[in-house]
């Protein structure tokens, strides 16, 4: 069952600018883990933005982001709030910054709760120690009693993730989530995001410009260039038969370790020589990107 | 306890500061040229009469005396005597230090009512309509001067419908309805002034918090754009509102001279300027001491709310 | 959800809603009980003896101190503490006789002793300018208990004069800060005093004579124009006792809501001249300036035409009176003429006024009719206490200045060689104290050639008698149209509602 | 918007530079010169804006006043920067002791504003546009420091500063080719705000007679010398111009300073 159904999406800011993103289509299913792979400024952060109807309001918007079956594109702020934070949620890429500095975290959390649920502050404090120790968030009183500033970067990635899924939702959507996190860190936040989609049962667009991170998260893997899909797929096809030449150097470039001692290490450019070329490429392929649908 | 650490050291250089202000004002006042005894005996001053007074004053001691004098004294809570009417500064500055205090007192408050949902509209219609009328029409309202402001009114509410009275002043104790109407036209002219000015950072600052991450994560966790701003902005936006509104009290302390002047209060303002006038050096070296102090305690004090609104602050405290 | 503005919203608009409500009532005047009179200069202090500011006799003479002679709006000597007084034929002797019913407000009586020790502490006082008017009395005396002797060391009709002012105020004995708490016998008595804005006068409730129409009398102090103008048009004030924005007399034009009462002052508005300056003793030069400026056309548009233009230090209600204002016409070319005659060019003058409702203005219109002349004027505003005293007044640091004199019979600051304009010409001495010491009748000769004496050697400039305009609210009635004393006097004063 | 906040600024803002650029070498009037027979005209041809009390061209007062008012701007920002600008740097490049007690100095000097400075200076030597200016220049004095002290210390913290000190460039020439260039625009935008407040700080102090003498045609002093009763346009015309001024320069410091801030640019 199709959840999110991307299509002809096009947004640009301002008619001067190059558009950010450029007739994308794409699905996400309901249970399904579909990463999103970009170099930076490829369009990754617009898309889950335009999504999430975040937008800043001098974007330009076309096409239609359907979500269980409704445009979002076409929601109203009232409607579309009461859609965010409980069906379709976010996790962010900086955790330093993505939490109101002068609010205590139990309190930022236990208001997730009580913005979609008609609950009392006692409930919603007892759902926030429950999904924080689920969290591993330890030890719950205290950590919801502290400023942000007072956690560490882990802590606060697993109270952003915990607000994510406190309220069950049908999609989470993560922009690069464990980047900001130091290796160890990002390891354990990572097991902590997929157990927690599980339970939950929520799809996930997994946005990442770390192949090795959504090969072991995702079921199927988007690339994205320049602002368009260029090639959809299985994460495994994708990744051992890269068939769009910019996908091909993204893992020529991932895997160094294939690279022989005292060979020059591959970039970008060696499979695009520029980025005209690459569009060239990109256009040359059928629009829309190729797209291998399994399910 | 860092927090307290921080307090107490903020709580010396306060006092120390204090101190050397108190010096340069001394050494200021002292610097002015005139004499209080030649003043007060006006147009018929003989040399003999001059050097009386003078010496029943005390003017005819040494500097660093009168200094100590005055220091000592005002630790006590004795601000000294006018030479001119030997009342106690305090008896006379209390009730100027009340109607300039009642001003200050309402029109800040009333200023930020009226610039907190200029600045939120003004902010979240930055690119449109709403925000372009909000911004212009604050940029107008800071550019008359608060003395035009107070005249027109004048002539509107006073002269022309005759709803208020045109200037004066009535104590709260003679008669609290009549202290209220004579207080309206006056602190509206600061509000609409200090709204402008104030509406102009809100927005600023509400323009911030909209580009931060944690309010795209209250959006994202459902807040809608208004409330989520609201929610969120509001406190953040206020930890740099609070340094404005700090220098707004501070200058409005002094700045109430011109709304007191038009609406012919009694004010603090007023009293320093007919104390100058007639050189009663221990009142301008008071009123102008006082000022200072007030200003002085408010940075600390804004210093103290600092660290209060943004925890992040008690450890480092402010630049 | 907890919305942390609402309270502060409550609150505001709760105050909001009480400052409206609240001026929703009448702002005028409490009662009709109650007289509020708009005056233009707060004084610093109430004592008499330590300041000559003319803002504290303007306030208590009459109101709440007595004298024992009243000066009436007509310029008449006429009894108030005294029934009646006799001179001796030298005119050395004065003898008082007191009405026995008068008391002070404390209760007790105006007795002989208690204005032996008033006279007494008027010749004791700080101020020079009392101590000199008093300076011709050689002894008091108390003969009863309700009759007073003075003895003068020489005879002098302005003496008896200045006894009809504040050197004649006669003080309760009990008085002891003069600065805070007046203590006097006339019909109100010191009340409050709000500084800044207002000296609140109550009823003597056990007055000896005609009591006061007011429960309270309120001063307000209102030193700008246009705000004194709005608290009269928005109904603030029932009388406004100094018009300084005479231009705005239109607005009160209205005889249904208004009453304008128009008179005369003792107030000469003079140009000075600084006598010691090489370039102002030249009398070509004094001369050269009278013909320079236009009078008339000065006072219409500096005071919109009202008072009247002098030609002497004498003002048109004084006995010795007469019109020298034709001595000057305004002719800038033989003003221009005369200058070279004098032999001066590129003269640049000072003119430092200080800063009064009409010295500004006129400062500026002079300085341009004296461009138009050849002469360049720097014009400075001083404030009158802090600087122009000390620095013009007393100091000597001007070429010209302009003051309005309002002092009765003050042309004898010109026999004064020390006075700030130092005016030295023995002559006009000599003939000042011949006055003084004259019979009535050659007092006005000799006065009246005394004024000429001045006019002739352009000792100053004199612009012109500054008017008294009082606007009051219709139903106010028993203001004096001449101020001929300083006091603003509201014995007189009632309210038809 | 931003382009239009400009474009408003430098309008109103040419147009007093322009007035007093004009009333250098032409005025209808003398604007000193007294006409006694036409008191308060009421604007027509021959007197554009009428005329006050005294019968001179209110034009004629309101071009000269222009020079008043960007003397008084110009010269008050000056001494604010001039002070200002090179202890805020060296507070910002110095030690921690200094930057604190130049640090309290200001705040001491801070709470002494430019209405009580005035009263103060004009209580010592008399109340001249002189005095004005320099109470108002002095008073902002704080707020440069201010500026200039944090944007220092955002820029000491850079790479190539770093790279300077490390190579032995002496503090001074760092101070110079380094920091100065670096926060000159911002300097702009802070001069331009100043300029705003000094034009409307002047304005108050000619109404409380702390500023220009009579003679002086200045817009504060035809505001404070208007009668509202008889002639109101006498008072609106100075009024106006005063608010255009003020707007001009305001206007232009937030223009510029919408331009500088990359923050603005990007909004979510």
């Amino acid at each position: 069952m199709t959840l999110l159904a991307i299509d002809d999406l096009s947004v640009d800011f301002g008619r001067h600018h190059r558009p950010a993103l450029d007739h994308v289509s794409l699905l996400v299913d309901a249970g399904q883990r579909l990463g999103l792979v970009g170099a930076s400024g490829s369009g990754k952060t617009v898309l889950a933005s335009a999504v999430m109807g975040l937008l800043p309001d001098n974007a330009h918007l076309t096409g239609t982001v359907r979500f269980q079956g409704r445009d979002l594109t076409r929601l109203p702020d009232a409607a579309f709030s009461r859609l965010r934070g409980q069906d379709l949620t976010m996790v962010f890429q900086e955790p330093m910054t993505a939490l109101d500095p002068t609010m205590k975290v139990g309190r930022q959390a236990s208001e997730v709760r009580r913005l979609h649920t008609r609950c009392s502050a006692a409930q919603a404090r007892a759902k926030v120690d429950e999904i924080f120790t689920r969290v591993g968030l330890d030890p719950v009183s205290q950590i919801a009693d502290a400023y942000p500033h007072e956690l560490s970067g882990g802590q606060r990635q697993r109270v952003v993730i915990a607000m994510a899924v406190m309220n069950n939702p049908s999609l989470v959507i993560c922009d690069e989530p464990t980047t900001a996190l130091d290796a160890m860190v990002q390891a354990t936040v990572l097991a902590l995001l997929v157990e927690e989609l599980d339970r939950v049962d929520a799809a996930c667009l997994f946005i990442s410009h770390d192949l090795d991170v959504v090969s072991s998260m995702c079921d199927d893997v988007a690339v994205i260039h320049g602002g368009r899909i260029v090639e959809t797929g299985g994460v495994d096809e994708v990744l051992d038969r890269p068939r769009h030449p910019y996908t091909q150097g993204l893992v020529a470039t991932a895997r160094i370790d294939a690279v022989g001692p005292g060979q020059r290490l591959p970039v970008i450019d060696d499979f695009s020589s520029t980025s005209d070329l690459v569009q060239a490429a990109s256009e040359q392929c059928d629009t829309p990107a190729p797209t291998r649908q399994d399910r | 306890m860092p927090l307290l650490r921080a307090a107490a050291r903020r709580l010396a250089i306060f006092i120390g500061t204090v101190v050397v202000a108190s010096i340069v004002i001394f050494l200021i006042v002292q610097a002015l040229p005139g004499d209080v005894a030649q003043t007060t005996l006006g147009m018929g001053a003989t040399a003999d009469a001059v050097a009386a007074l003078r010496e029943r004053w005390g003017l005819d001691q040494p500097l660093a005396v009168r200094y100590g004098q005055w220091l000592v004294g005002m630790l006590h809570g004795d601000f000294g005597s006018s030479y001119i009417t030997g009342a106690s500064v305090v008896s006379q500055m209390a009730p100027r230090l009340a109607v300039t205090g009642w001003l200050v007192g309402f029109s800040v408050p009333l200023s930020l009512l009226v610039a907190w949902p200029l600045g939120l509209v003004a902010a979240m219609f930055r690119r449109r309509w709403p925000g372009a009328v909000v911004n212009a029409l604050s940029h107008i309202g800071l550019a008359i001067p608060v003395f035009f402001v107070g005249t027109v009114a004048t002539i509107i509410f006073a002269v022309n419908l005759g709803w208020f009275p045109a200037n004066g002043y009535v104590t709260l104790g003679t008669s609290v309805s009549r202290w209220a109407s004579h207080l309206v036209l006056p602190v509206a002219s600061i509000v609409v002034v200090q709204a402008c000015f104030l509406a102009r950072y809100v927005r600023a600052g509400f323009i911030d918090v909209l580009t931060e991450d944690y309010y795209r994560t209250a959006r994202a966790v459902g807040w809608t754009r208004w409330r989520g701003l609201v929610r969120h902005g509001t406190r953040n936006m206020a930890t740099s509102l609070v340094t404005v509104v700090g220098v707004q009290i501070a200058s409005l302390l002094v700045g109430a001279i011109l709304v007191e002047q038009v609406f012919v209060l009694p004010g603090l303002g007023t009293m320093l300027i007919q104390a100058v006038q007639a050189r009663d050096l221990v009142v301008v070296q008071d009123v102008v001491m006082l000022l200072v102090f007030a200003v002085l305690l408010l940075n600390f004090v804004i210093d103290m709310v600092y660290m209060a609104i943004d925890p992040r602050l008690a450890r480092g405290g402010r630049g | 959800m907890r919305v942390p503005h609402l309270k502060g919203i409550v609150a505001a608009v709760a105050v909001v809603a009480l400052l409206t409500g609240c001026a929703a009532q009448s702002p005028s005047p409490a009662s009709a009980k109650t007289l509020t009179v708009g005056l233009t200069l707060e004084p610093a202090t109430l004592d008499l003896t330590t300041s000559d500011a003319a803002s504290i006799p303007q306030l208590l003479l009459y109101n709440v101190y007595e004298t024992l002679l009243k000066m009436d709006s007509t310029g008449a000597i006429r009894p108030l503490l005294a029934t009646s007084y006799d001179v001796s034929s030298d005119g050395l002797t004065y003898t008082f006789h007191l009405d026995p019913r008068a008391k002070f407000a404390s209760g007790a009586p105006v007795d002989a002793a208690a204005v032996v020790s008033s006279i007494n502490r008027m010749r004791d006082a700080a101020s020079a300018t009392l101590q000199s008017q008093m300076s011709v009395v050689q002894d008091v005396q108390a003969q009863s208990d309700h009759t007073v002797q003075v003895l003068l060391s020489r005879p002098s009709n302005f003496w008896l004069y200045s006894m009809t002012s504040t050197p004649g105020i006669i003080v309760d004995p009990a008085e002891t800060d003069m600065a805070t708490a007046p203590m006097g016998s006339g019909p109100y008595m010191y009340d409050s005093w709000v500084k800044g804005d207002r000296i609140t006068l109550k009823k003597n409730p056990a007055y000896w004579g005609t009591p006061g129409r007011f429960d309270q009398v309120v001063f307000r102090y209102i030193p700008d124009p246009n705000s004194m103008v709005s608290a009269m048009l928005s109904g603030d004030l029932d009388i406004m006792g100094e018009m300084i924005s005479p231009d705005s007399l239109p607005r009160f034009a209205d005889t249904s809501k208004y009453t304008v009462i128009k008179g005369t002052t003792n107030g000469e508005v003079v140009l000075g001249f600084n006598h010691a300056r090489p370039v102002m003793q030249n009398l070509l030069v004094r001369q050269a300036i009278n013909y320079a400026i236009d009078r008339q056309a000065l006072l219409d548009t500096v005071w919109a035409g009202q008072g009247q233009v002098i030609g002497s230090m004498v003002v048109p209600t004084d006995p010795y009176y007469q019109d020298l204002s034709g001595n000057y016409p305004y002719d800038p070319q033989k003003a221009k003429q005369l200058l070279a005659e004098a032999g001066v060019s590129n003269l640049t003058l000072s003119l430092r006024v200080p800063i009064t409702p009409y010295a500004p203005p006129a400062a500026t219109f002079i300085a341009s009719q004296l461009a138009d002349v050849g002469i360049t004027v720097t014009v400075e505003e001083l404030d009158f206490s802090s600087r122009w005293l000390p620095e013009v007044f007393l100091g000597g640091d001007y070429d010209m200045t302009i003051v309005d004199h309002v002092e009765a019979r003050d042309i004898v600051n010109f026999a004064n060689p020390d006075y700030y304009w130092h005016y030295d010409n023995p002559q006009f001495q000599a003939l000042i104290t011949q006055a003084d010491e004259a019979s009535a009748a050659d007092f006005i000769t000799d006065m009246e050639k005394a004024a000429q004496m001045l006019s002739q050697d352009a000792a100053a400039d004199w612009l012109f008698v500054f008017p008294n305009l009082v606007v009051a609210r219709a139903g106010i009635s028993g203001i004096g149209a001449n101020a001929t004393s300083l006091s603003f006097d509201v014995t007189t004063i009632a309210a038809r509602d | 918007m931003k382009r239009l906040t400009v474009i408003v600024g430098l309008v109103c803002s040419g147009l007093v530079v322009l007035a007093a650029l004009v009333s250098l070498v032409w005025t209808p009037y003398n604007p000193r010169r007294v006409d006694p027979g036409h008191k308060y005209a009421p604007l027509s041809w021959t007197h554009l804006l009428g005329t006050d009390m005294q019968g001179m061209d209110t034009l004629s007062r309101l071009l000269v006043g222009a020079q008043t008012t960007l003397v008084v701007g110009v010269l008050a920002v000056a001494i604010a920067a001039i002070v200002g600008v090179p202890l805020g740097i060296f507070v910002g490049m110095g030690h921690r002791f200094v930057g604190e007690v130049v640090a309290r100095g200001m705040d001491i000097l801070f709470a002494l504003p430019a209405l009580l400075l005035a009263i103060l200076l004009a209580a010592a030597t008399g109340a001249s546009v002189g005095t004005a200016t320099i109470a108002i220049g002095v008073s902002t004095i704080p707020i440069f420091v201010r500026m200039t002290r944090a944007a220092t210390l955002t820029i000491m913290n850079q790479d190539y500063i770093l790279a300077a000190q490390v190579s032995g460039t002496p503090t001074p020439v760092i101070a110079v080719r380094h920091v100065l260039p670096n926060i000159a625009p911002l300097l702009g935008v802070q001069a331009a705000a100043s300029f705003s407040m000094a034009i409307l700080a002047e304005a108050g102090l000619s109404y409380l007679g702390l500023s220009a003498p009579p003679t002086t045609p200045t817009w504060g002093r035809m505001l404070k010398d208007a009668n509202i009763f008889i002639a109101p346009t006498q008072a609106v015309i100075p009024g106006i111009a005063i608010a255009v001024a003020v707007l001009g320069f305001n206007m232009l410091g937030d223009g510029l300073r919408d331009y500088l801030d990359p923050r603005l640019k990007e909004v979510r």
